[in-house]
């Protein structure tokens, strides 16, 4: 990894909200993180997160009723967001903060590209494919409509397109789903963005398809040196691809780590039971533990911890305490975050105050080891180990089991 | 788990009832809550509760008590005066302004007719003729398009392509146009608002097939119908228990949206002289007879239109919210 | 009021007139004073103009005027074979007739030097016509060319056969005498047939030539034929060679039509067009109030009758019952509240116009005969005579016959006849219910509303409508009368006599009156507007006179 | 090439729909009441031999199918048969009515998609901002009014009140200046706008209400399109995102909607030129219907009906040509 010292994207306190009829909703209240040059972060969360929201932000590109109401979003020491208190003791955007149109001409395709999740829907149906490729390049790069053209091209064959020059002038419902998101892999790239938000780039694709375009996007990071911001739910694909991981639990960022202390040191429960949840070869679908309950809406988040409804560890000060994000170990100089109190920064309430009711016994119950994963897309995956205190090596996989 | 269900359905599960009642009451409260939606309601209420009381004025009062000579409601309400009745010699005025001119009476509000007819009893009587008009085509198109439309998705294949020809041919010719010849030859040239009622409802007879069809293809797919037909039970029990009462809703809202269609089709059809005939309080027809007064006396061609159009908004209002409320996509 | 449906089917003029908005004259029957808000009848004769002499000849020698015309034309310009007043309109500028009407319903001679000699009795008529009248081919109109015009009904089988039916022969003379030969005397001869246009022979000699002289006729008149669209219009051009005096000022007239009486009205208010036929009632005072605008109008020999089913199966076939019906209602007051601009009540079966050639004591039978509005005497008349629960149909025309209709009926309902209903149709459908109908049920109609149009001859209404040969192409009423009604009906016909004649009609006029096959209703005058920059232009109460841009009696041209 | 094996399967489509049409207007002119014969020989004494003659010379006497068979015989070679009424080929009058309702619906649709598509594109991207809400209200009013009564209103306000513009009639541009006694061409280039602006107006209305109904739902639709998002995360300037990459999408609909709503412009036709006295189509089969010229009536109603499923089939072929996925037979 490049050096700590400047991160190529810096996000603070970050909120957006939407303000609709039934009231405003928090979807990303307050998260923080850094994306250094050259790596790949992960945010990672259930639907309904806030993840995709977030990513938005970065652009300012929340759609109306959202709004960014706080926070200060820094690209390259430029501001793309950012408030300062006024003279009467409103908040209002920085002077220095882009104005709309140089976060559109300068920020984004050139500096922050996006993918999006959906390949089907992304591309627009009645231009052909290259014609948009090159629209966004001459856009984005300041070429002229023939060195875009052939940039274009090239981008295609880049991301392995066979017949780029005539699949040029084809439309996207000739494309398959694969290569639409090829397409919109080599959309991002020509643009030659520092950054791209790759939303769900996978989620819709099937799993022989997901597999070559991470293996795609791996080859051409190393390659480009871009940074990228990976939004997922999988975390198959993160174990697979992602440097440092963010996961994110009704809008706020419940643990930050490096990807393998993520794994192999988790430190919040949410986290556990999100590696528990999935579905893995080496697991009869009778030791699947799915996460109880449903994510609570984002409108109206329980008090005290948001994930404590749901958590197996949830004592009584859980739903007391709404706990910061705080560093809670550190490994190779990095932090290792997580918004838990059950960890000893946060003092001893945690220990100090009952289990709710019925949660002990679960969390027994609960703690079962996964085996060893085999296969290429799910080889890297992660089991619980049972309570804070059981630390597992992901990759060793369990070993009290049959 | 959805074949277990379907084997026991001889009635639908009383899940579903529920959860249908539910559907019902959430979908109302959801119109309810949509302020143009809710105006809709109203205007759509008070038409409905003003023909009811025309029509029973009308009609049963003068079962019971006869006609002219004797007793109607509308005599016991000061405002109304009798809408066919032409005064006699001798009594009423002709063609008098609307009662905020200065030769108008606030004993004729919206003036009179060149008869002499109270022109504010006419409109309110108007409305039991668009609305029976509007209700009554719209169910004939509603069961006839139900029937064809669900048999015809149903079965598919031939039957399927055979039905949509016609109802592509039925398509292709122009209501009104469609209307009028049919009116006026199944009539035998003496054409009145019963084959003008007949000849809307059987002319959207297509265009709620076609609806119902799509809806019942898709419904068609749908796990329970696999299961209902893999064990067996009748195809038309399928369509009348399954098929039928899961295209519903979005039939429905058409059907709201459909009935001021009708009413302007009818509208049309009575201006140009094949809906209702005179002296039948008809706002078409109104307009009609007004046509020749327009420089005379504009009023008589202002009313009618007004009323119609008030009318038509309410329906449609209700049934864009009602539309909303089924699927909010659009307009949250 | 208004028609019902858009398009009245065309009116026939000569075999099936059927009068419906738009007809002629003056001298009305005052109110009787049923009720007094003001609804007063107008006298067309109050609205006869002065002659208007152009200062400037040359100038007004440059006027141009477009007609707008009622309802549309059949375009069927060949008078031998045009059987409707729009386009007889056009056609009676090209065509000079042998005879012409008078600023009344009298006859005078135009292209015939003077009245006929009359022999054998009134079945041989001898005409001499004026030299040196030329066609607007350039030929000569000769005696030939009258001879052909009187035989060409009966060789061609023009639609308008039946009024020519009783010419044998038509001989030429010499060069400008005809002798007209008839089968046996024919009452209405002299007053009113041998108006017939004069056609020049060699352009009509083949089917085709025919067919092409029906749409590029060529007359001797006062105008020539120019250019015609299908259904859009026509534009007639002065015939700057015109033989006879006056020489028309009008340069050209275009003739369109527009069916809307509304829209109609909207033309001439926004000065779209020059002229317009057909004022409705209620736009009268609008227009007489318009500085820009001219009103015109002049009585008509229209005649509106409300006709019973007098077959034996239908209550009407019982003269209380008419009588009855008759008196449930006010046919002054209807007249006097809808129609007082455009109409006059009638108490015979023939229109005052008409009879200002016969003098018949219309006033003394309106007194003696005519049934007035009476609820009490209609309802002892219909007590017994009818089952209380009989529901009679009254049909009509969606016009203000129409209004008639329902009007009827509400009486009828109040006095406690609940079922009865007035229904209006279409034209073609009302003849098809009505006149055509050979076996008319009680349920098709016990009474119909409908109108025609004559002459100065009392033949033309109550041979037409009342004899019994007519039955089921003129009218439906079966009527059979005292054991001389028909008779008398049919030897006044065929008699040349005017004295004669006049004993015999007015014994049928008043057993007509006595017995009510049909009452007499109202009589519609001949309307017009015009923009007052066109000058000197008069209605005539014939509605295929119209507009009679020159005559002796006018001679139209524009002020601007 | 792909579109060109597109239209002529459109066309082999519309094939049976335009033989359903003729079936079904023949079959509803032979309900005709009364005898065809006997009215066009109104009034004359005629004898059993000459009517006679007549049935022959109409083939009246032959069954049913029979005289359908001739029919279409004739159809198929451009015979629409002879209007008795009129005594004139149906063609020919068809021919010469044909000019001014093209004239007027094209106008119309013309002045609607003038003005419904900046509407909607504008309340599209205000949404339920004033300016949204206000042509809402625009649209609805539009929907819910008959067409005869915005011209009869129009007509009072424009022609009678303020005498702007003519009441009835229109000027044809394909005629010559002299015909109408203009100076010449800028003359009748005013007169024919001048002419036609009202009935435009009245017959436009609705179409540019449903038009942009369509419109703002579809521009709502496409503005949350990915591939809007897409374009914007790209830094593409929202004027072409509106103008180029939403846009083009959603006109796709109004396309399609365009051809279905030929069917009411027809239809409307059919009143505006009542209301506005023009002597197109709509007209001439009024006229054709007051007098059960039923030859007539068939001619009109297969001429419209086949109006309809050209209109239909070019706005298809023109969706094909824009909407590369239909060429290809992918249209899902």
């Amino acid at each position: 990894m490049s050096s700590r010292s400047d991160p190529l994207l810096r996000v603070e306190n970050l909120k957006t909200q939407f303000f609709t009829d039934a009231g405003t909703v928090r979807a990303v209240d307050g998260i923080s993180f850094e994306v250094y040059e050259g790596e790949i972060v992960g945010l990672v969360g259930e639907s309904g997160a806030g993840k995709s929201v977030a990513s938005m932000s970065l652009l300012r590109l929340v759609d109306s009723p959202g709004q960014i109401v706080d926070g200060e979003i820094t690209y390259k020491g430029e501001t793309i967001f950012g408030l300062e208190e006024g003279p009467d003791g409103d908040l209002r955007e920085r002077e220095d903060m882009l104005t709309n149109e140089e976060v559109r001409t300068r920020i984004r395709g050139n500096e922050i590209a996006v993918i999006f999740q959906d390949p089907m829907e992304s591309l627009n149906p009645v231009f052909t494919v290259g014609s948009q490729l090159r629209e966004f390049i001459e856009l984005n790069r300041d070429l002229s409509s023939d060195e875009a053209r052939r940039e274009a091209v090239d981008m295609l064959r880049e991301v392995g397109i066979p017949d780029p020059a005539e699949r040029y002038e084809e439309y996207p419902h000739q494309f398959s789903g694969g290569m639409r998101q090829r397409v919109l892999i080599a959309m991002a790239l020509a643009c030659e963005p520092n950054l791209i938000i790759a939303d769900e780039p996978t989620t819709a694709l099937d799993v022989t398809v997901e597999g070559q375009i991470i293996d795609l996007v791996d080859d051409l990071q190393a390659k480009y040196g871009t940074s990228f911001i990976w939004v997922t739910h999988d975390m198959g694909v993160v174990a697979e691809i992602c440097d440092r991981v963010n996961v994110m639990y009704l809008g706020e960022i419940v643990e930050q780590a490096p990807v393998d202390e993520l794994f192999y040191d988790t430190k919040h429960p949410y986290t556990e039971a999100l590696l528990n949840s999935m579905p893995r070869p080496d697991r009869t679908v009778a030791e699947l533990d799915p996460i109880r309950g449903v994510m609570p809406e984002a409108i109206n988040p329980p008090a005290g911890c948001r994930f404590h409804p749901r958590c197996p560890d949830a004592r009584e000060a859980c739903k007391r305490i709404h706990p910061e994000n705080r560093e809670v170990a550190r490994a190779d100089g990095q932090p290792h975050r997580a918004a838990c109190i059950k960890h000893d920064v946060f003092g001893d309430e945690y220990e100090e105050s009952v289990p709710l009711e019925g949660r002990a016994q679960e969390t027994a119950a609960s703690a079962t080891d996964g085996g060893e994963s085999e296969g290429s897309g799910v080889e890297s995956r992660s089991q619980s180990g049972n309570g804070s205190t059981s630390k597992t090596d992901w990759r060793r996989g369990g070993d009290d089991r049959e | 788990m959805a074949l277990g269900e379907a084997q026991t359905d001889e009635s639908h599960g009383p899940s579903e009832d529920v959860e249908a009642e539910y559907g019902w009451r959430y979908t109302f409260s959801k119109v309810m809550e949509d302020t143009t939606a809710r105006w809709g309601l109203y205007v759509v209420a008070l038409v409905l509760l003003v023909s009811t009381y025309t029509f029973i004025d009308s009609n049963l009062s003068q079962l019971t008590f006869g006609a002219f000579s004797d007793f109607t409601f509308a005599e016991t309400l000061p405002i109304f005066d009798h809408p066919e009745r032409i005064p006699p010699p001798g009594e009423g005025e002709e063609n008098m302004p609307p009662a905020f001119h200065a030769d108008g009476s606030l004993s004729n509000p919206l003036g009179t007719d060149p008869s002499g007819r109270d022109y504010f009893t006419r409109i309110v009587y108007g409305a039991q003729v668009s609305v029976s008009v509007g209700i009554v085509s719209t169910l004939i198109g509603f069961v006839g398009g139900t029937i064809i439309g669900a048999v015809s998705g149903f079965y598919g294949g031939r039957v399927d392509d055979a039905l949509m020809r016609m109802v592509e041919t039925v398509y292709a010719i122009p209501p009104l146009i469609l209307i009028i010849v049919f009116t006026v030859f199944v009539s035998g040239g003496s054409p009145d608002i019963t084959y003008a009622i007949l000849g809307v409802g059987i002319t959207f007879i297509p265009v709620f097939a076609r609806i119902i069809r799509s809806e019942v293809l898709s419904v068609r797919e749908m796990d329970y119908i696999e299961a209902a037909k893999a064990s067996g039970v009748k195809n038309r029990n399928i369509i009348r228990r399954h098929v039928i009462p899961n295209s519903f809703a979005p039939v429905l809202v058409y059907a709201t949206l459909q009935i001021g269609v009708t009413i302007l089709i009818v509208a049309g059809l009575s201006f140009l002289g094949y809906g209702a005939q005179p002296p039948t309080p008809d706002w078409g027809q109104m307009l009609n007879t007004s046509h020749g007064y327009m420089h005379s006396n504009v009023w008589l061609s202002i009313w009618p239109g007004l009323a119609i159009l008030v009318t038509i908004m309410g329906f449609n209002l209700f049934g864009d919210g009602l539309q909303d409320a089924l699927d909010p996509r659009i307009n949250d | 009021m208004v028609r019902k449906s858009p398009y009245v089917t065309r009116r026939r003029v000569l075999a099936s007139g059927t009068a419906a908005s738009a007809v002629a004259l003056a001298g009305c029957i005052g109110g009787d004073g049923d009720d007094d808000d003001g609804d007063e009848l107008i006298d067309p004769s109050d609205y006869d103009y002065e002659r208007e002499e152009p200062d400037d000849e040359e100038a007004a020698r440059q006027s141009t005027i477009e007609y707008t015309q009622e309802l549309e034309r059949d375009e069927d310009f060949d008078p031998i074979h045009s059987n409707d007043a729009y386009s007889v309109q056009v056609s009676n500028l090209v065509f000079d007739g042998l005879y012409e009407w008078d600023d009344g319903l009298g006859l005078e001679p135009k292209v015939a030097t003077d009245m006929p000699d009359v022999e054998r009795d009134g079945t041989r008529y001898l005409y001499e016509i004026n030299e040196g009248i030329e066609f607007h081919n350039g030929e000569e109109l000769t005696a030939s060319d009258v001879a052909h015009s009187f035989m060409a009904f009966q060789e061609e089988d023009s639609v308008n056969l039946a009024q020519y039916e009783m010419v044998d022969s038509a001989e030429v003379i010499d060069d400008y005498q005809v002798q007209v030969d008839l089968a046996y005397p024919y009452g209405p001869w002299e007053l009113q047939t041998m108006a017939i246009s004069v056609v020049p022979e060699s352009e009509r000699e083949s089917e085709s030539d025919r067919e092409e002289f029906n749409t590029n006729p060529v007359g001797s008149g006062p105008f020539v034929f120019s250019d015609f669209e299908f259904n859009e219009y026509v534009t007639l051009e002065r015939n700057e060679n015109y033989w006879d005096e006056p020489q028309p000022y009008l340069q050209e007239i275009t003739f369109v039509d527009n069916v809307d009486a509304a829209s109609r009205i909207g033309e001439i208010r926004a000065g779209d067009t020059d002229a317009i036929a057909d004022v409705p009632n209620d736009d009268w005072s609008e227009l007489e109030d318009d500085d820009g605008i001219r009103v015109h109008i002049s009585e008509s020999p229209s005649y509106m009758h409300l006709t019973f089913n007098c077959r034996d199966d239908a209550p009407t076939s019982d003269p209380d019952v008419r009588r009855g019906i008759c008196h449930t209602f006010s046919m002054t007051d209807f007249v006097e509240s809808r129609l007082p601009n455009v109409a006059q009540p009638l108490s015979a079966p023939i229109p005052p116009i008409t009879n200002e050639q016969w003098d018949f004591p219309l006033d003394d039978w309106q007194e003696e005969y005519y049934p007035g509005y009476d609820p009490d005497q209609a309802e002892e008349l219909l007590n017994g005579a009818v089952d209380d629960d009989w529901s009679p149909t009254i049909v009509a025309p969606g016009d203000h016959r129409g209004d008639l209709a329902e009007r009827i009926v509400t009486r009828l309902n109040e006095i406690g006849y609940d079922g009865a209903q007035a229904e209006t149709l279409d034209f073609g459908t009302l003849l098809d219910r009505t006149v055509y109908n050979e076996e008319p049920s009680p349920d098709d109609f016990q009474a119909y509303l409908l109108g025609w149009t004559g002459g100065p001859d009392p033949d033309a209404y109550l041979y037409n409508l009342y004899h019994e040969s007519q039955t089921g192409i003129n009218q439906a009423h079966f009527y059979e009368g005292s054991d001389s009604f028909h008779d008398d009906i049919a030897e006044a016909r065929e008699l040349a006599d005017q004295e004669e004649r006049y004993a015999l009609y007015e014994g049928v006029m008043v057993e007509i009156l006595e017995e009510l096959p049909s009452l007499p209703a109202y009589s519609f005058h001949n309307t017009m507007a015009s923009r007052d920059y066109v000058k000197d232009l008069h209605a005539h109460p014939m509605v295929q006179q119209n507009p009679r841009v020159v005559s002796e009696y006018g001679n139209v041209w524009t002020d601007n | 090439m792909g579109l060109l094996r597109y239209t002529a399967g459109r066309v082999v489509q519309a094939i049976p729909v335009l033989i359903g049409i003729t079936v079904i207007t023949f079959i509803l002119a032979n309900l005709a009441p009364g005898d065809p014969v006997r009215l066009m020989l109104q009034g004359q004494e005629v004898n059993q031999e000459v009517i006679a003659r007549i049935e022959r010379q109409y083939g009246l006497h032959r069954p049913l199918h029979e005289r359908y068979l001739t029919y279409m015989g004739n159809v198929l070679q451009g015979d629409l048969g002879h209007s008795i009424h009129r005594d004139r080929p149906v063609t020919a009058l068809l021919a010469q009515r044909a000019g001014p309702t093209l004239m007027l619906v094209l106008s119309a649709y013309a002045f609607a998609l003038a003005t419904a598509i900046p509407l909607g594109i504008i309340a599209a991207t205000r949404r339920n901002e004033p300016t949204d809400h206000v042509s809402r209200i625009v649209a609805l009013i539009g929907v819910s009014t008959p067409s005869f009564w915005i011209g009869i209103v129009l007509i009072l306000i424009f022609a009678i009140q303020l005498g702007w513009l003519p009441s009835s009639g229109l000027v044809y541009p394909w005629r010559s200046p002299d015909q109408y006694g203009y100076s010449g061409y800028p003359e009748l280039a005013y007169q024919t706008i001048r002419h036609l602006l009202l009935p435009m107006i009245a017959l436009g209305t609705l179409q540019m209400a449903t038009l942009m109904r369509v419109e703002r739902t579809q521009m709502i639709e496409s503005l949350q399109g990915e591939y809007v998002k897409l374009a914007r995360a790209y830094g593409v300037p929202e004027r072409t995102i509106l103008r180029k990459h939403a846009f083009q999408v959603a006109q796709l609909p109004i396309i399609t909607i365009i051809g279905l709503n030929l069917s009411t412009a027809l239809g409307g036709a059919v009143l505006t030129e009542y209301v506005f006295n023009i002597n197109g189509i709509g007209r001439l089969f009024l006229e054709a219907i007051q007098s059960l010229d039923y030859q007539l009536i068939m001619g009109i109603t297969i001429v419209i009906g086949t109006m309809f499923v050209v209109g239909v089939i070019i706005t298809d072929i023109s969706y094909a040509y824009i909407d590369p996925r239909v060429t290809y037979g992918e249209h899902d």
